[in-house]
């Protein structure tokens, strides 16, 4: 279970990269990334925390809703 | 595979441990589906307010989804059960 | 492999989810399913169903003509 | 976990279930790209006859592929294992 | 691990399948493959092969680079 | 993987396990992404000059996207840690 959790923030990690990446990196006329690129990356890891968290607390409020005690 | 003889079928760790990969894999799922529908472009390193409410809504229809999903499979799993069709023309 | 089966399942049903959410949802101006999602999702699910099961079909007889039975 | 300690390696069970697995994986990878191939729209609940179709032909040209491209690989891996390049000019 | 080897070439194998396909058959007029699409195909895996080992090697020189050895 | 009991925790094979496994899944997106932005078609078998050059940075540039995604979430979470934000408009 603590591996499985382990996996999961290594996907989130490695997605927002991905995510990122297609966001800002749009050319590869050099090897080093650029201002503008740089930049882009920044907001967009604060905006997907500001999503993660927010969209994390809504799935969680409906998620408990809509569970039903198990009877045991 | 040769673990202790009477715990094999239906082990009740594993299904705890296979209903938290479906929960997980259906956040996974909705994160993504709703990033891309909620969020256009990262030129502000906030969510603005009209992100947020859809980001709302986008939760709620995705659980109203998944919810209406299941049921209609389960209603057609049961009527394919029952008929059992044979033909299938090319 | 009881398991395997299970998480089977789930994915095919979570990717079923995702797959007519992303096919009938456009729009969030409300936090409800309107008629016309509804309607959409149900043909969804059915029209799955369906093709699930043909390709299901002609996948078995596919892999079962390709197999070469094993010499042991 | 506490398997008998010889049978690591090459557990044939392991192999067994990895054979399942890659099948499994190839057949929802087929069904994804011949969904996205064949059914345009979901405007009606049943598969249209052309539907019907496509779906038969991309399964029949999807294990061509797969096929095919078992032998390219194997055929390629063979070319370069006998070669071996070294220069890569960048 | 020798399982987990096992998986990701399968992956990669399955992956390449998938990516050669949804590049070179663009119409399903007859079930089996045209001369194109198979010429296609071919090129398909051979430049995947050449971009693969590229983009492995330049991934080890990268990886090596950034790895800090563990001070055990 | 026959640990002694009570390693259980924190088992540092299923450590360096995950970690492979992490690798992998870095290294299969990177492929992926950068066969989608370097690649636009497979008219030819082989790699152009700029197909090439194009890889090699895409490679760079998507390590230094991964690094500094990492510096920038561990910032991100102190920062999130330390004045923990309640109100949440709708």
């Amino acid at each position: 279970l603590n591996d499985m959790q382990m996996q999961d923030s290594l996907n989130t990690y490695n997605g927002l990269v991905e995510r990122c990446f297609n966001e800002c990196i749009t050319h590869f006329r050099a090897k080093d990334l650029e201002k503008a690129e740089t930049g882009c990356i920044e907001r967009c890891v604060t905006k997907f925390m500001a999503f993660s968290q927010r969209i994390g607390t809504r799935f969680q409020e409906k998620n408990m809703q809509q569970a039903t005690p198990p009877s045991q | 595979m040769n673990a202790p003889p009477n715990a094999e079928q239906i082990d009740p760790v594993m299904v705890a441990v296979t209903e938290m990969q479906g929960l997980a894999d259906l956040f996974s799922r909705m994160q993504n589906v709703c990033w891309s529908k909620c969020i256009p472009n990262v030129r502000e390193g906030i969510l603005a307010m009209g992100e947020m409410s859809c980001v709302d809504r986008c939760v709620s229809k995705y659980f109203d989804v998944h919810k209406m999903v299941g049921e209609k499979l389960q209603e057609q799993m049961q009527k394919a059960q029952m008929q059992q069709p044979g033909a299938t023309p090319s």
